[in-house]
């Protein structure tokens, strides 16, 4: 039964991942997500669904029972942010290579170091380019509302089996600390597939299962490499996300933004269209896979796009591989844990692309 | 007899937490009802039985108190 | 004013290895007098310019605000391998790290187990506050059984959630180790004796004789939902019966 | 209707809740709401605030950077917040503790002396309900019935006996509303 | 050919729990007779099919292609909580890891520590050679004072490389901790008796017992740079006396 | 005195610590590296200059360790290899956010997880994009010769200290393994520099020293930040290297390549010019600072570009980020430890660019 | 008097690493002078002395030799 | 001049420091150099090979996948890298444990009975000595001064006493190498 609630992001969060399913949840706690761990701890899933949650010793900890549980065909998630998202980069890599499914959160505060506890989204690089080590991709999801924090947790685990691939949801502490309307989906059912690459003790009559990234030849390795990367161009082909705001007009500027950025930029839309300005806002909600190909598209007939973020100037790059060349690409950004106003954008709209 | 003791609390630093009050041996101290401009009840003498045993000024977690004894 | 107030009569002031800024901690948190008895032996060996101190991320992670000493920020639970770093480069200075439970006894047990394996000649000073402070109250290694917690509500559960770890007995056993010890600071005598652990603990690292590791029992308030001075009694009826106060492991003459 | 406000004051004195009964009852009446607090160790005895926002239809951004309302509880939050009132706007404040009244002369400013009020009403926990009565007042946007109904939200079940006293707290900031400046 | 040789004579032979892939050990190392040990362990217990094993990183990582058993390759160290997170989702399994003194002591401290405070219901098998089998025969936390390694190529000085680590007695103080015991499989006697250990092991994890701990003395015949039969020997005189075999924590009845 | 040897890249590049008047290394042994720390063990520093070596129990640990020395003004450095580099992602983040100088080197391995010990570049991204959180650069040298291994450790210590910054030595198990011949410059003495900002026992008279990455407040955060991209555009400014390969002269073609790829590339070149393709070579010694310029000038004469990586294609982002449109990108790359042979290289170049 | 044994060993497995040979009580096996395809010297026996005690087999790391005793 | 060799054969046959007396003889002589070998446990008990280059101009690469010579001293040598030699190169191989002999047509292919030579000189170790010698005595590109001045390089001091067996060990190769296959 659907249920609509006005939930914190985080709480939002882990109540979806109880009803997704999932079957278990390790994490460790830090600031701003630490509701996520007390609320399942809370709710004691264990005695509704029989989901497992388990407060591990560190993050590292945490990741590497992420990576067991999952390897026995189960769904698994894990939250933390920046800090500890680092410590994970490791066994993330691991989970790629062994093509393992699960569901990371991050809930990016300001960085680098310890930095501050406030929002940020300078943690795009290391989930859509590698923090980890090796040719490996993480799908991306960029929810903006506390709907879609929900939503992808569910969407999150169907891709993560499909393509057997981690997939990180990668929000912020605006998301995580906010509360918003939300419509809860129904309780799914634990997996009960047995599956074939999976760990579960062997079967009688097949070949034992291994779950490995390691490949002693080089010859091996680069087949493991080689259907990584097969597999990633499906993915790219099947699974690019975004909504676009007044795109469909007219329009001179076009504003890309992801997360609680787009939001704000949103509102600086509004601003900027009551003033009169022809603007439209594009809004990836996967990362990875980019949407190179429809800010291409729109890039021909705008006379400039403004990248805004949450952060120094990552996804910025990606705007402009998507544009390549095709027409000025700006970026307005804020960080440490600042968070741009919606007049600080117009302004930027202003004074970087129409005025520049 | 013991000596004389006093005691000088920087009201303004204190937190009110009280260790210094239960720590006396001479029931020296106790909390105002007033609060100070972070919005606490801070530490007073409600009396001048101070020996300047400086067991509050050991525990109290802020530093806020100093102690004299005569010599 | 009385006249008892003038300074050749002063027998108790702030050391002057504490800075004046006022700290953050919550009213009658056990961290404020631990960093003062801290701060009192490093004054009375009057080793202030010579020592450098590491602090933790918890509750003490602006500890270095409050030292008046040279202090370095470390990751959370990797202060001893810091600590490690500065000694080996300078091993004139006393070192020292300060931590909570969660940083020393969860995410740092391996740095830890590790520096006191090696004997570092450094001070580990150790909080035991049963609890995760800073990030609002999640258990913490060091969490009694049945104790509840933000992420044991309930009480923790052994069965499924790990049993409370006495660290401080595990380092006891390593060689690397020369003075081990349980303390607190709740009550003036307890903060005298903690300070004079301390003191001996710098001492021995004069001596280069490894790793002294002092922890202290401590409280806190507003994750345990009590007054200060409730929480201390608590303490004394709960944490003492499991970590027992008192020397663990002193030097063979 | 788009009401932006801004809840500021200190730790403890339920600013947080008051956005959220706000975004609760903003529920029950069909609003569309987003409630955004300061969070963390920042908030260790220090100040805190919440941006609520309700409106008719979708909201944009849940973080603005000037607001329809201001209720400000401390003097801190009297010193960050005034500026941040749109033009027109509302100020409402708590008398207690503030050492400099607001200046700013295109707003509409109202004082209320909450803290006295619950003091008088044994109670020094529902100053902000009273303060909230206040506001309904002036800006009636969210009715009565639906505001009791987004307490129950969210006071746990074992508080529950305490609405009618909340009620009667809000009542109370109804009646003791008055302007110190009116545009 | 001998009459004796018939199917019913057989009195021993490899078990059916190893497949019949050539092990990359070297000769003689005593990681193919601890693998031997237990999966005849699981064998005799008939398990295979509900046994779940997590292989290191050390030369020991290939473990997988040996047991004839569905297993996982955890990254270097954290063997532990790989096996936490398949015996959460999948209690009924036997789950065991095996782990080199790198692997389990070094980078794998605190994951080590953790889950045997937490009673994971598992059998930890922790092979001690006191080297860096794989990378080429660096120093390991395990190796002796004074002992040489291409890390301590003069002998293993503790006064600044630390100390030789007993973490099999410390995991034996923890709560979580059920039966901790040290063994080795270098004569028919001992390799018998350790796959008796390893066989209680199972037995109690099939009781729920909690965290069962046993370490294997072994030998690594290559960094060690003696023959195999040397290398035992130098065990002997050597390791024993340091790491001496025997159960170190028995159940209480 | 300056000394003519012919010595491993590991070896040299321990030996350049020790004449850098490097004050300590921290590391944990892996393949294909461990000869770093098994060279320094031997030699015995300590004896000669006073110089630390330490085997910690972990790379997290020795990286710790490394901010801890680093903070005390001293020239430190750790090693590792890719899964080993990856667990040390929070911390660098920490010493990059702290503003420490240190030098770092990876000789990278294929990934991702435990992958192959066998050579890789497939750690580019996570070097200059970020595998840590936060906002943060690495100064990135890519040494393409045993003598280069040499002579950035000293370069980067000089860039460390200048811009207290962590310096990255990204390398490969080929330059790691192989031996050439490698001019050894002469003993360095150790610091003796009391700096401002180290931590060295509180200096009477002056306040006391802090180093953190913390920043309770986000406006402070983000003076950090701005701070740090100030640093970072000076950096962009003067400390771009790179060697070109006959694009002085009219050429058709262009070829980009780091490291240990760039030799085989300039061999692929070599046979080119052979066959009479009028093909240059474009080799990046700094991957941070990228030298975008310096390409996007070439970009207008040729007709096409070939990046060519030892993965899957992480440079050539960089690279299409150079050209912006003005000539085609292509990628030629070979994975999983598997080294790309000069003649592949060739037929890559005239299959997808020439053909093409 | 012991029982009858009999050991066969998989000579193309066998490292030579005389765990074995050390471990018979009987004093059975010996290396050959030959090498196996992979170069090394295997296990042989050298005398008909086998109990079948299967000693030889246990410590074996690379599980190569098979004991059959008489019944 | 520029001579791209792989060595080849099983651990334990000296094929790394083979290459490596090579490159410092080659330095010896002023030459350009570059050694590569593979590595890691693939060694264990497995193959193990080299790649020497020895030029009079600089190096551009240190791995190459043909080469002028190839000198294989095992069975899955011979198998990976007969075809791997430049049509008119060089392979040389010791006939210990080879089972199928070359059957390029392309090449000049010499066979060498080193091992049994080594075990006549009574030590085995000195086998890749021999073939050492052999293609010196074909491709002479380095002269025995500069050899040995190598060899007192790569061999620690305190064998240093074992230079002139070595050196008969070379003196032997070169007497022994004979062409089973010329172009
Ligand atoms: C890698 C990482 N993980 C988690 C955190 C969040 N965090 C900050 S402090 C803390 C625990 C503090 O507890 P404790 O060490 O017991 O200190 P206390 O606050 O109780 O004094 C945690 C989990 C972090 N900052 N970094
Ligand atoms: C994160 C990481 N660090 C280091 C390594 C390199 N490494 C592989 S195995 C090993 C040590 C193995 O020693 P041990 O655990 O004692 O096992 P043994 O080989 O002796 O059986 C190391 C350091 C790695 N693979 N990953
Ligand atoms: S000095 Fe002693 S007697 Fe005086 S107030 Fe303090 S505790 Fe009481
Ligand atoms: S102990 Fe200190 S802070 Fe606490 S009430 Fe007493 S004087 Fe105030
Ligand atoms: S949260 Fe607890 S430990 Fe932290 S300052 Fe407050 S009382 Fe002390
Ligand atoms: S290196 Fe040592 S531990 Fe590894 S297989 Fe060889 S003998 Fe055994
Ligand atoms: S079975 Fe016993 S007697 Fe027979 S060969 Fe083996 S060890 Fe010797
Ligand atoms: S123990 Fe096994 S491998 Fe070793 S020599 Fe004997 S039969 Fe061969
Ligand atoms: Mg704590
Ligand atoms: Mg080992």
């Amino acid at each position: 039964m659907k249920e609509l609630k006005l939930m914190k992001g985080n709480e939002a969060l882990a109540e979806a991942s109880i009803r997704a399913g999932a079957d278990a949840y390790f994490g460790y706690p830090i600031t701003p997500q630490s509701e996520v761990i007390e609320y399942l701890m809370f709710k004691q899933p264990e005695k509704i669904t029989g989901m497992v949650v388990l407060q591990a010793e560190s993050e590292v900890s945490a990741i590497n029972m992420v990576y067991g549980a999952a390897a026995c065909g189960k769904r698994v998630l894990t939250t933390s942010s920046s800090p500890g998202i680092s410590l994970m980069q490791e066994a993330i890599s691991y989970i790629a290579g062994a093509e393992l499914p699960c569901v990371l959160a991050n809930v990016v505060r300001g960085g680098p170091g310890l930095g501050t506890i406030q929002p940020s989204q300078s943690d795009y690089f290391q989930s859509v380019k590698g923090g980890g080590h090796g040719d490996y991709k993480l799908i991306t999801l960029a929810p903006a509302t506390v709907q879609e924090s929900v939503d992808y947790v569910k969407l999150g685990f169907e891709l993560a089996f499909k393509y057997r691939n981690p997939v990180m949801i990668l929000t912020d502490g605006i998301i995580g600390q906010m509360m918003e309307k939300v419509e809860l989906f129904e309780q799914q059912p634990r997996i009960t597939e047995q599956f074939d690459w999976a760990t579960k003790g062997k079967v009688r009559g097949k070949d034992h299962v291994i779950v490995t990234s390691l490949m002693l030849q080089s010859e091996e390795q680069e087949k493991v490499n080689l259907r990584l990367q097969a597999k990633y161009r499906e993915v790219e082909k099947n699974e690019i996300r975004y909504v676009t705001y007044n795109c469909d007009e007219e329009i001179d500027y076009l504003m890309v933004a992801f997360g609680s950025c787009a939001r704000i930029s949103q509102k600086a839309m509004e601003l900027a269209r009551a003033k009169g300005i022809k603007v439209g806002l594009f809004r990836p909600q996967t990362l990875y896979p980019y949407p190179y190909e429809a800010i291409n598209k729109l890039a021909s007939k705008v006379k400039g796009i403004l990248t805004v973020e949450m952060n120094a100037g990552q996804m910025v790059e990606d705007v402009k591989l998507a544009v390549n060349g095709k027409t000025k690409v700006e970026f307005y950004g804020r960080f440490g844990g600042m968070i741009p106003a919606p007049d600080e954008i117009l302004n930027a709209l202003e004074t970087k692309l129409i005025g520049g | 007899m013991a000596k004389k003791g006093e005691v000088v609390i920087d009201i303004e630093k204190c937190k009110g937490c009280e260790v210094c009050i239960v720590s006396c041996p001479r029931s020296v101290l106790a909390l105002s009802n007033e609060v100070n401009a972070k919005g606490y009840h801070f530490t007073i003498k409600v009396n001048a039985e101070c020996i300047g045993c400086a067991n509050c000024a050991v525990v109290c977690p802020d530093a806020v108190i100093t102690v004299y004894r005569e010599k | 004013m009385s006249e008892i107030i003038k300074p050749e009569n002063i027998v108790y002031q702030k050391t002057k290895v504490l800075t004046d800024k006022v700290m953050h901690y919550c009213p009658g948190c056990g961290h404020g007098t631990a960093h003062k008895m801290l701060a009192e032996a490093i004054d009375e060996l009057d080793i202030q310019y010579e020592t450098i101190g590491v602090a933790p991320v918890g509750c003490s992670v602006l500890a270095y605000y409050y030292f008046d000493l040279d202090m370095q920020e470390a990751a959370h639970g990797r202060a001893t391998a810091v600590a490690t770093g500065i000694k080996r480069v300078m091993p004139e200075k006393y070192v020292f790290t300060y931590q909570g439970d969660g940083d020393l006894a969860a995410i740092g047990t391996g740095e830890t187990i590790h520096c006191c394996n090696r004997g570092e000649n450094i001070l580990i000073v150790f909080i035991n506050n049963g609890i995760y402070g800073m990030t609002g109250g999640q258990m913490a290694p060091t969490t009694l059984s049945g104790m509840k917690s933000s992420t044991s509500p309930f009480g923790r559960d052994t069965k499924t959630m790990g049993n409370p770890l006495k660290i401080t007995e595990l380092v006891a056993q390593l060689a690397g180790t020369y003075y081990v010890t349980r303390q607190s600071v709740h009550t003036p005598a307890n903060a005298r004796k903690a300070k004079r652990a301390l003191k001996k603990a710098l001492e021995y690292q004069k001596l280069n004789k490894g790793t002294c590791f002092v922890e202290i029992v401590s409280n806190c308030p507003s994750n345990w939902k009590m007054t200060p001075v409730e929480s201390n009694k608590w303490m004394e009826e709960n944490m003492f019966p499991f970590y027992p106060l008192g020397d663990i492991k002193v030097p063979q003459q | 209707m788009t009401e932006e406000i801004i809840i500021a004051g200190f730790g403890g004195q339920g600013v947080l809740s008051m956005g959220q009964i706000l975004c609760y009852s903003g529920v029950m009446q069909n609003k569309e709401v987003t409630w955004f607090p300061s969070y963390g160790p920042e908030m260790r005895g220090g100040t805190a605030n919440c941006t609520a926002i309700i409106s008719d239809d979708k909201i944009s951004s849940p973080i603005v950077n000037v607001y329809d309302t201001a209720i400000v509880l401390n003097q801190p939050s009297m010193d960050k917040f005034e500026s941040k009132v749109k033009p027109g706007g509302l100020l409402i404040y708590d008398s207690n503790g503030i050492t400099r009244h607001p200046i700013r002369k295109d707003i509409n400013v109202y004082m209320m002396e909450a803290s006295e009020e619950a003091i008088k009403m044994n109670n020094t926990k529902i100053m902000n309900m009273i303060v909230l009565g206040g506001f309904l007042k002036i800006k009636p946007i969210i009715e009565l019935e639906n505001i009791l109904k987004g307490l129950s939200k969210v006071l746990p079940e074992r508080y529950h006996r305490l609405i009618p006293l909340n009620e009667q707290a809000i009542r109370k900031g109804m009646e003791i509303i008055k302007p110190t400046h009116l545009v």
